[in-house]
């Protein structure tokens, strides 16, 4: 779960990682005021969950409330690279002597904490790992003896030596910060020394891991910020993994390999998928039942593909759940079934004994795919 | 011969009392599995069709000589239960569940360091050595014993493509599921340096996904190390970035992990790489023929 | 330091351990007035830091205020195997269902923490890890994940079901406790459940690691409340380690190692060693002109054994420091010097030079102990 | 030939612009040491008698390839200034502060399991090999070259059994001062199994001293696997049980850690265990005649 600038550098303030001042504003009225309450200057900034905001128009700098009612209305009206903008945060003008790069991330390869810094600031850090990665700082933590002095002092080190008790100091709090509210990823870009020598987190990319949510319900909450797909919403709330895409054949199936590699068959078919959807292991009946409504819930979708392959999932239960779904939601379009695994032969034979006009079985992964793709593209309707 | 999990199994089923815990254990009992013992809290002294339960690990080490342990338990608790096996001088630690929470594993992978254990999954599929034994949710009826040795971060992925070998009487030595979270156990590169050193292993399937760079490392590997063959597959071309597919490690984060990467990294080191789990059994039987 | 049980105790309580109520009293008016808050009744407990007190009169329960004072005018007056009491603590009564034991303690031959559960209360815990040790549940903590649910549940297998939480809560705290105060042994013998099902701390042995009191001020102040001998007071506030003997050859050398040995060696030869004095590395003229001082100011001291091979220590402050002291003491002893090592030859030519008709110089070790034997016991004197 | 530190020693000093750090440091490089760098925090750039100062462990490693570490910093940094220097791949760490809060030693402990660095000490005073390097405190001039191997947990026997040894032209291939703390790095018995690798060590002396059982399970160890005489002293007989002398490990509890304890285990082990400093040497000369 990303969190926005605005709640990561609230976790921050929590940690007493020193913020500049901010006022979250959700129409060009409130950012006014906001701008007038930080002394009639302000720099508004795109609450948004995707990068490249300073380049792209995201990042406005104003001197007035005026200008600050004006950007926030142009921000709120054309949202962000597609994506929809519901807030804008108003922050106070700081007087800015140096730009640093900090973060401390998960990383998957060691399995460790890593810790990255560099004296340049405001970088692309993936092109600077690229083109002159001894300008960054890494440091590899081991969860079993944590964040010690000695780390800090090697990533500090990165530093003119005026910038780095600051930076020593927010190292340390976001260290606790990353591991107390089970964060995978803490970044600061930049991380700034101000004229009068504090450090000051200017920006946040906060993630939080998603299954540790339940001890976080804090943080949990804080999704309802975020604007949402209500397909998504529905499917999330059923607990079910699902991710709304461009195409017009929908798709269920088992186990998040099979659903993407299914994705990937019905494209080589022709098709298009208008979503994946992982039941997940050991779906019940009813779980089945509220896939199949989440996806025909989008209206994109011409014809459905279910792909199963049990382990823990069981073929009859999978097959009662697609006849329930049937019940109650009438479907206008054609739901291809496959079958296999643990007890498939039982859903196989559920489903041919209920003889329902909408479901055509397959045999095969690929013939089913193919099948799906021209249903949906009307060649076999 | 097999890797893993064999006939010197001697399996525990930690959380053998939930739902899933006991069907997956009459699972693979039914399939040659010997299962020794259970533990669940609590219920100590209690038994699943006629199999002890104890209430550590320890003690069920101590009174049955269990060797391998699979765990069914509840995430919030995982972690501890993969520690405890651990402790308790557990050789293979099979862990099922799902959602365990990645500082947990972290913790659990730094423990691992230096010790003896072997750590498969969590959020995985289990390991199956057909006509051997079966320690995991994988559907035994699907495999076939044989001489391809078949890793995979997904687990239905295993089932679909041991599935497509079986049918064209490709037998298996050991598929291992090394399960789908950011931070696992074994790894591709643990599984084919096993497969490597297992005489009966005569090809390896390599089952990929977005996310991560498990797949270019182990492409690195292969080619300074595995002298078998080597057919891959990987999942999620058409998966768009910045979206988590299922699997909490599933993710194109910018212009990293994507499958267009990994499968031209792996063709870099010499293995086929196929577009269609059927694809994979084909490129098996061609190389083997 | 070990603490006093009452001591202890007030550790438990300020981790949520359960414990008696309990006053601690120096009088034997005071143990009366604790005994008739307490209800009338109350076990009175001698406070000391050896073993052994049930078996030796140090425990004693009373029905009446009364014989709260009796008991306790009684340990007061006659002391604990031959240790001065100053204090006795007075606690209330409990209907006590079971007794077991539990420790945790560092572990130093694998480095580790070391928990230990028994389901038989009020052991002697060597003696039953010698006879049945099968009846010890013994879990090693590895420092690096610390204390975990599973070591827990295998250590509470040991009790009887209906005791597991208890005593599940009582470790879990009393780990957070050892590592907090920087304790190396916490003990409860015995650990007990009350007839109402409660658990609770009977007893309490705590050790805290002398090199961590440094963070510790609480509980180094703590340390005011036992009774020292001024000599060890004096040489502890400069620093010094010293451990009064019964001999009469005062001893100081440089490093635990060689003073233990001197001790050996001077006994050996006859003479019986009045202290344990390491100077400890790279002493100063100070330092070892405050040694001298300490262990003059023990009047059984007939002749003193200064023993140097220098490594941080340099001989020549070690001679600087010897004449240093001798002008602030006027000693009316002998004092045998025998120095090797770093700036060894500088030191000897500093003592030869000097002259001091109280300094015995000495080539050897063996030389040195077997003059100081001699000496004190007037032979070559 | 040596043990631990040798000709081969790149020595980097943590602490080295303090009092003792600078002065050990100058003696150990006037014995020929070849010390390569320093590190203070805070200092990084400046120099000491031009050995170079860094700010971390690890710029230091990178510029320099320091291979071994010798540590001054004060007890409450010091825990932190080993794991720095395990961290930075230094091989040997050589502890010589007193004083570092046991928990603390008992989280680097457990960070060294299964890694490949090897700590010494810490309150110990260094190894030396007369006539290559010495990393510590240990005085040279007492050393002479030879085939005595020796490890003590005291420092100060360390130089007063040396110094016997060289008197009777018994030289010495390694001298370990393992320390006096209850939680440290190498013990008796991976010295023992060191000096029984290294053919030009012929005899070993073993010095202990009351407290723990180290010297009893050195024993089981010696009767085990050491093929070489081994000549050994404790020191202690006369301490009163209950009392720490000096040394935070050194203390008699109850009836366990007894020098006599400690003595008969070691001679049925079939070593030769001295009753004074002065006798250890007269062993050893008598082992090699």
């Amino acid at each position: 779960m990303d969190l926005y600038e605005h709640q990561g550098k609230e976790l921050f303030a929590r940690y007493d990682i020193p913020v500049p001042r901010g006022i979250v504003a959700t129409t060009a009225e409130d950012a006014a005021r906001a701008t007038e309450e930080l002394g009639g200057r302000s720099v508004v900034k795109i609450q948004v969950q995707v990068g490249g905001r300073g380049k792209g128009g995201g990042v406005a700098l104003v001197d007035s409330p005026q200008r600050a009612a004006e950007e926030a209305e142009r921000m709120l009206r054309d949202g962000f690279k597609g994506m929809p903008v519901t807030r804008v945060l108003c922050e106070e003008l700081l007087p800015i002597a140096r730009e640093f790069y900090t973060s401390l991330l998960l990383d998957r390869s060691t399995g460790r904490y890593l810790a990255l810094m560099t004296a340049e600031g405001g970088v692309d850090i993936e092109e600077l790992a690229r083109t002159r990665p001894e300008a960054i700082r890494r440091v590899q933590v081991d969860p079993s003896i944590g964040m010690r002095p000695f780390h800090v002092r090697e990533l500090v080190a990165a530093l003119p030596s005026e910038s780095r008790q600051g930076a020593a100091d927010i190292i340390g709090k976001a260290y606790r910060m990353l591991l107390e509210v089970d964060a995978t990823l803490v970044e600061i870009n930049p991380l700034v020394q101000l004229e009068d020598g504090r450090v000051v987190a200017l920006d946040s990319k906060v993630t939080i891991d998603d299954s540790a949510l339940f001890r976080h319900p804090d943080i949990e909450s804080l999704r309802s910020a975020f604007p949402i797909d209500p397909v998504e919403a529905r499917a999330k709330e059923k607990g079910l993994q699902y991710v709304k895409l461009d195409g017009d054949v929908g798709i269920i199936g088992n186990g998040a390999g099979l659903v993407m590699s299914t994705l990937d068959v019905v494209a080589q078919a022709g098709g298009r998928a208008a979503n994946f959807l992982d039941v997940g292991g050991g779906a019940s009946a009813d779980q089945m039942a509220t896939s199949l409504e989440v996806v025909l819930s989008d209206p994109a979708v011409s014809s459905v593909l279910i792909n199963i392959f049990g382990g823990i999932t069981r073929g009859d239960l999978v097959a009662r759940g697609v006849l329930e779904a049937l019940e109650r939601v009438q479907p206008k379009v054609p739901i291809v079934v496959r079958l296999d695994g643990t007890n498939a032969a039982e859903g196989r034979k559920i489903l041919a004994e209920a003889q329902h006009p909408n479901i055509v079985s397959a045999a095969t992964m690929i013939e089913a795919a193919q099948l799906a793709a021209a249903l949906a593209s009307g060649v076999a309707a | 011969m097999s890797v893993l999990v064999g006939r010197d199994t001697r399996l525990l089923v930690q959380g053998i009392t939930g739902n899933e815990g006991t069907f997956h254990t009459r699972r693979n009992r039914d399939f040659g599995t010997n299962v020794v013992a259970g533990v669940t809290p609590g219920k100590g002294g209690q038994d699943v069709d006629g199999i002890p339960v104890f209430e550590t690990v320890a003690d069920a080490v101590r009174e049955t000589k269990a060797n391998t342990s699979m765990i069914f338990v509840p995430p919030r608790f995982a972690a501890d239960a993969i520690l405890e096996a651990v402790d308790a001088g557990i050789g293979v630690v099979v862990a099922i569940t799902e959602g365990i929470p990645v500082r947990e594993m972290a913790e659990v992978r730094a423990y691992l360091d230096g010790r003896s254990s072997v750590l498969v999954g969590p959020n995985c599929p289990g390991v199956i050595s057909p006509g051997e034994a079966n320690v995991g949710i994988i559907p035994g009826e699907v495999c076939t014993p044989g001489r391809v040795g078949l890793v995979s971060r997904s687990g239905t992925l295993v089932y679909q493509i041991v599935h497509e070998l079986t049918r064209r009487h490709l037998g298996q030595s050991t598929c291992i599921g090394i399960g789908g979270d950011p931070v696992h156990g074994i790894g591709f590169i643990d599984a084919l340096a096993m497969f490597s050193d297992d005489p009966d292993t005569e090809i390896v399937v390599m089952v990929g996904e977005i996310g991560g760079d498990d797949e270019e490392r182990a492409a690195a590997f292969i080619s300074e190390r595995v002298g078998k063959p080597v057919v891959g597959y990987i999942a999620g071309f058409t998966a768009p970035p910045g979206k988590r597919m299922g699997h909490a490690g599933a993710i194109v984060t910018g212009s990293s992990g994507t499958a267009q990467a990994k499968a031209e990294a792996l063709e870099a080191a010499g293995v086929k790489v196929a577009r269609t789990p059927t694809e994979v059994a084909e490129l098996v039987q061609v190389a083997l023929s």
